[in-house]
């Protein structure tokens, strides 16, 4: 047990460090890669913790996403390059503190409470993908179709909320 | 209580402390959508560690993660909808200047 | 063991594969010339941008070869040759393959250029041009294998290879591979009419060294998941398997590489334009026409 | 050698100085169709060509160097890495670059003699204590330091910037021209002094990038390429007057003709100041796009620097960055940056200098200088007459041998000749061949720029048999020459690709096969006898865009292999003895370009005054409309579907 403690530990630590760095550097490009490392981490500790078809997914969908996210960060901030190391926050204690108590709650509950007994022993990797296929699209059915309406309507609502409506479009 | 589960844990509440320090610090509309996304991050690994070290032959919680992934997307879809339509009335998405949503 | 053989065989077919491009480019197939550019290469100075974000700009063409890398080791050349038989091989193929827009973008912007920049960027837009693309076919692949494994699959194809058995995921497939390795006429990224060398425009040296050898690699990988998926990987009547594997990875990357060279460069745009309302539509009616034929013959 | 790596001559380095010498990678400088026009065939050499001189070992200069160029050549250079040489061609003096490590005549021979003995002189001298630093007038850098959101504050030593407190950043600059070190006048909206126009400083603001670091060589004619003024609170009649040259005044922002300034408002103050940015643009879903960055702003400046309730102190506002900048086609106002595409650019003619305004990679607009146009006509005040035909040829080395056409039928004109009939069918048929050499160089052009490794390799090739071949070699290269076309036309995705791209108004001064795929029937060669009897027709298309052109000279090159097997014979154009006639001389020829026409005065057997008109300019007029809007790609196909010879745009 004591390997996937150490890798869980590194890359926990390589997520929250990364997740760090997303806000202490000014260049926004770092930053969004920043995140995007950051969520690989996180796709490495589902590995870790065996969760293959989870991580896997993970790795591959937050490579996409952070990317596209990087190039909207360049195009609304106020200088990507990052070069006039400008001071882009507000409200610095009241966040921190927010922050700080977030943590300490959660890691009160997480160290205090008594989950009972970890079980060990864990299906194969293609049980686990056949298991959650027929959940998918047996017992789950109805969550998963919704899921994935959710987000065709989401894409249909962002794209009409972007395009320049008719009749303020400079010819 | 095995160890593993508390390192996970613990994991997901210092992202989740991360996340919500960012979303509350920044000015611009795209960071804040960041923060938000290291604290949906923060949720997934907390599932998946319950998953693993207290219900892993039970399917629905892969699904549930799968549902958070969705909503990772869904979010910073609607996000950057809104940030080009303000940017395009207001000229800036600096949450500063929100005062007045109005129009 | 077999990580080092894999290993060879990607040094050797990278060779081969610079090889079949400068031939296809100058019209005369030297088989001396990679060795000679190589060294070359190795031999001039390897120059710095001015103001270069110099994280970005070093980590790009390695990242690159990482991601190549990694491609290729859910690739089964044998029935024992394979780096990592993960259950879900062909999707970590996929997940890899993601960080080759991750790597050119950080490659386009590292060297503050504006050719490279917007080289970079161009690589984000035809990302979701052949995304889909890529997934929606491996998708009905899996589907006949009824697995993600990568060695399963091949083994799956032990009656009919795939290209016979759904031969429109193949063509989407193989279209939406050049897309992912830029290979002309999808050469946007580093398309020398408009951006004179764009994203690899400002690597000299050693630093070009590597990204030139990563986009082998890349090539590569790409041609063994398309034999992987579509050629019945290892399995051939006469040869023994690993031969039979070279083959047709050659092959198929040797196509790849010159083909495309007889279309002038697509716009972006009009790529974007076929891959959404062509291509997406088209791997659709693939996967459903695989589900019927899947329930229907038992082959 | 001059270009050497320093470092002794060891054994590995000795393989890899032999590597190096069989691996020539090499940039031509001014341009490819010089090299195809001079009949080099650089690739039958063995020579690689670098699209970009970061790849490339040996920069190929062709022909005498113009002064134009001088400084985008020693730029080219400095961007190469060691070891690098130079390959000069008949260039003459090379004034900002080191000494040619290797010369030759202006012929294959003599290219391949060249390339040989530079072979060996790499092998030898790759790694050696030869290396020099390489410096030139256009590569002096001074360090000064900026605030990258304001870019007209500018220092000579660091510090914070006085507007928003950033820190400020190290940058360097071209030094100035003429009055290096010159106190940069610190005005509250001065103006930045000469910064290169650096196509990537606005863009990441990562400090002004070094011309030489950019990676095509761009002539740097050191305006501010992204600062640009904008009185935002005076009225339009406000005066602008240039810093440096108080007497220099307008009444919009532009540059100063002096010292190329950027021209400051008179008395308004607070006027911001440029502020550079570059942009993104919105393809497809908004998607991919290429990046902004917001550049300068006025901070406080707008609403008189009251602290407005709930803002803390520092924080700067981003709606009066994007008040007044450029909005793009759909409305979202992103930076613009100026990117030069430069006078050595694969695809684009050599020596045509294109600064496009890019927004995101769609071009916002797009303007071009030559930087190899003919000076001045006449050398000296009387020359004789092969003197004055030689002269017209060598100004433009793509058409010679249309020039010393023109040239001689002025000349008959004014001394009252006319050749006899087989002569002239002779010269015509001449011109004719040049005229299928120059539309095959446009298509290795095409090739090169589109991707089409194949046709640039075989219409090169073809031109090269093709521009000295006689009638009876023509006869025989002519089916090769319309397989080629009819391959052409056959190839996929092809027509996709030009369809609608390149449209144009269709301007009067325009003529040749731009003008005639547009469907005009101008054609200088419809009212020569000489044509009528080789049975011309005015070949015209319809739709006038990039798709119009390619099958309009596709279809000329048909028709001229056709007038010369009709033809016969070809003779070089010359004049018989002048004697000392005097008169005046008009001649008008349809050069592969469009008509050009000469008029020449000639008194006493000596012409002592001539001018010339060239279809180039009314092309070069085009580009700014052609190219605005549209994606790049699309804009370098459409500039390049109009076939410009920088050459003939007289300055």
């Amino acid at each position: 047990m004591t390997i996937q403690m150490f890798f869980l530990a590194f890359f926990g630590g390589a997520a929250v460090w990364f997740g760090i760095v997303v806000f202490r550097t000014h260049s926004m490009v770092r930053s969004a890669l920043a995140l995007l490392f950051s969520q690989t981490a996180v796709g490495l500790m589902f590995l870790a913790m065996q969760a293959e078809f989870l991580g896997v997914l993970q790795i591959m969908m937050m490579a996409t996403e952070m990317s596209v996210m990087a190039i909207f960060m360049v195009m609304f901030m106020m200088d990507p390059g990052g070069m006039g190391a400008m001071e882009m926050t507000h409200q610095k204690r009241l966040s921190l503190w927010a922050g700080g108590l977030g943590v300490v709650a959660a890691l009160a509950a997480i160290w205090l409470a008594n989950w009972g007994p970890a079980v060990a022993e864990v299906p194969s990797a293609a049980e686990q993908t056949a298991d959650l296929g027929r959940e998918l699209l047996g017992r789950s059915m109805f969550i998963f179709q919704s899921a994935g309406l959710t987000i065709l309507t989401a894409m249909v609502a962002a794209t009409m909320v972007a395009i320049a409506p008719q009749k303020e479009r400079p010819e | 209580m095995s160890f593993e589960l508390m390192i996970a844990l613990s994991v997901g509440a210092a992202m989740f402390g991360t996340g919500l320090y960012g979303a509350l610090s920044q000015t611009n509309l795209v960071m804040i959508i960041m923060g938000v996304e290291l604290v949906l991050a923060a949720a997934l690994v907390n599932l998946v560690a319950f998953w693993r070290y207290l219900h892993p032959d039970e399917p629905a919680a892969q699904m549930f993660v799968l549902i958070i992934m969705a909503v990772m997307a869904v979010e910073m879809t609607v996000g950057f909808g809104i940030a080009i339509a303000r940017f395009r009335s207001r000229g800036s998405v600096e949450m500063e200047e929100a005062r007045e949503l109005k129009g | 063991m077999t990580v080092l053989v894999v290993l060879l065989a990607l040094a050797a077919g990278a060779y081969l594969i610079a090889i079949l491009e400068s031939w296809a480019v100058h019209g005369r197939l030297e088989p001396a010339r990679p060795a000679i550019s190589a060294l070359a290469l190795l031999g001039r100075e390897s120059v710095l941008a001015r103001t270069p974000d110099r994280l970005f700009f070093e980590a790009g063409p390695i990242l690159l070869l990482v991601a190549g890398l990694l491609a290729a080791a859910v690739i089964p050349l044998a029935p024992g040759l394979i780096v990592t038989d993960l259950a879900t091989g062909a999707l970590f193929l996929n997940a890899a393959l993601a960080y080759v827009l991750v790597a050119l973008i950080m490659a386009g912007w590292g060297p503050n250029g504006a050719y490279g920049m917007i080289g970079g960027w161009r690589f984000l837009g035809q990302f979701i041009a052949y995304a889909m693309l890529i997934v929606m076919p491996i998708t009905a692949v899996a589907m006949r294998a009824e697995s993600l494994s990568t060695v399963t699959i091949v083994q799956s194809q032990a009656a009919l290879w795939n290209i016979a058995y759904q031969p429109l995921g193949f063509v989407l497939f193989v279209v939406a591979a050049m897309g992912l390795a830029w290979l002309p006429p999808l050469d946007l990224p580093t398309a020398p009419g408009d951006l004179a060398g764009g994203v690899e425009a400002e690597y000299t040296g050693v630093r070009l060294a590597v990204l030139r050898l990563a986009r082998m690699v890349l090539i590569l990988a790409l041609a063994g998941a398309t034999v992987t998926f579509y050629l019945g990987g290892w399995l051939g009547p006469w040869l023994p398997a690993p031969v039979w594997s070279a083959l047709k990875i050659l092959i198929v990357a040797g196509l790849m590489v010159s083909a495309g060279r007889l279309v002038p460069r697509v716009r972006e745009a009009r790529y974007l334009e076929l891959s959404w309302k062509l291509g997406i539509p088209l791997a659709l009616a693939n996967i459903f026409i695989v589900g019927v034929i899947a329930l229907v013959v038992p082959i | 050698m001059i270009g050497a790596r320093s470092g002794a001559l060891t054994g590995l380095r000795r393989l890899v100085a032999n590597a190096l010498a069989r691996d020539l990678r090499g940039f031509v400088v001014p341009g490819m169709d010089v090299a195809w026009a001079n009949g080099l065939d650089l690739a039958g050499t063995g020579l690689h060509l670098a699209t970009t001189p970061r790849h490339a070992s040996v920069l190929v200069i062709i022909g005498p160097l113009p002064a134009g160029l001088a400084d985008a050549a020693s730029v080219a250079h400095a961007q190469m890495p060691r070891p690098r040489a130079i390959l000069a061609l008949e260039a003459g003096d090379l004034a900002p670059l080191p000494a040619a490590d290797a010369t030759g005549a202006l012929t294959q021979a003599g290219l391949v003699a060249a390339l040989a003995d530079l072979r060996r002189t790499i092998a030898n001298g790759a790694f050696g204590s030869g290396a020099r630093e390489y410096s030139a007038p256009a590569l002096e850098t001074r360090i000064e330091y900026t605030c990258p959101m304001h870019p007209e504050v500018v220092s000579d030593q660091p510090g914070n910037c006085p507007k928003c407190g950033m820190t400020l950043v190290p940058r360097e600059t071209a030094a100035p021209l003429s009055h290096a070190g010159h106190a940069m006048p610190d005005m509250s909206d001065g103006v930045t002094a000469e910064t290169p126009p650096d196509p990537v400083a606005a863009t990441h603001q990562h400090g002004a990038h070094h011309p030489s670091g950019d990676t095509k060589t761009m002539v740097e004619d050191t305006h501010a390429g992204h600062g640009h003024d904008h009185a935002k609170q005076t009225d339009a009649s406000a005066q602008y007057t240039c810093p440096m040259h108080p007497e220099v005044t307008s009444d919009q922002p532009g540059s100063c003709r002096k010292c190329g300034m950027f021209l400051v408002p008179v008395e308004d103050k607070d006027a911001h100041a440029g502020h550079g940015h570059t942009q993104t643009d919105h393809s497809a879903l908004g998607s991919h796009s290429d990046h902004s960055a917001h550049g300068g702003h006025s901070g406080h400046g707008a609403h008189g620097g009251a602290e407005v309730a709930g803002i803390e102190a520092h924080f700067m506002s981003m709606v009066d960055l994007t008040r007044d900048m450029p909005a793009s086609a759909d409305g979202l106002k992103m930076e613009w940056i100026d990117v030069p595409f430069g006078p050595f650019f694969p695809g684009l003619p050599g020596g045509l200098e294109l600064e496009l305004t890019l927004d995101g990679d769609a071009v916002a607009a797009a303007k071009a200088e030559s930087g190899v146009s003919a000076v001045n006509l006449l050398r000296e005040a009387a020359t004789s007459p092969e003197a004055f035909i030689d002269q017209l040829a060598a100004l433009s080395p793509l058409s010679p041998v249309a020039y010393r056409e023109l040239a001689c039928r002025a000349l008959e004109q004014a001394a009252g000749q006319n050749p006899a009939s087989d002569t002239a069918s002779a010269r015509a048929a001449a011109v004719e061949r040049e005229r299928i050499a120059s539309h095959l160089n446009w298509l290795a052009g095409f090739g090169t720029q589109s991707g089409l490794h194949w046709l640039e390799r075989r219409a090169a090739g073809l031109q090269l048999e093709l521009r000295h071949a006689d009638a009876r070699g023509i006869a025989a290269l002519t089916p090769r020459t319309t397989a080629l076309l009819r391959r052409l036309h056959r190839t996929p995705l092809l027509h996709d690709k030009l369809n609608g791209n390149g449209k144009h108004a269709d301007g009067d001064a325009l003529s040749g096969p731009v003008a005639r795929a547009a469907g005009s029937t101008s054609d200088a060669r419809s009212d020569n006898p000489v044509y009528g009897a080789l049975g011309f027709g005015v070949l015209t298309g319809t739709g006038g865009d990039a798709r119009a052109r390619l099958t309009q000279r596709t279809g000329e090159i048909a028709q001229s292999l056709g007038l010369i097997a009709r033809a016969g014979q070809i003779a070089m154009p010359e004049v018989q003895n002048i004697g000392s006639v005097s008169g005046k001389g008009e001649a008008i020829v349809e050069t592969p370009r469009g008509a050009a026409q000469l008029r020449l005065t000639l008194t006493g057997g000596k012409v002592t005054q001539a001018e010339i008109s060239t279809p180039t300019a009314a092309l070069v007029a085009l580009i700014g409309a052609m190219a605005r809007g549209r994606e790049l790609g699309d804009a370098m196909t459409a500039i390049g579907s109009l076939d410009i010879s920088p050459w003939e745009l007289t300055a």
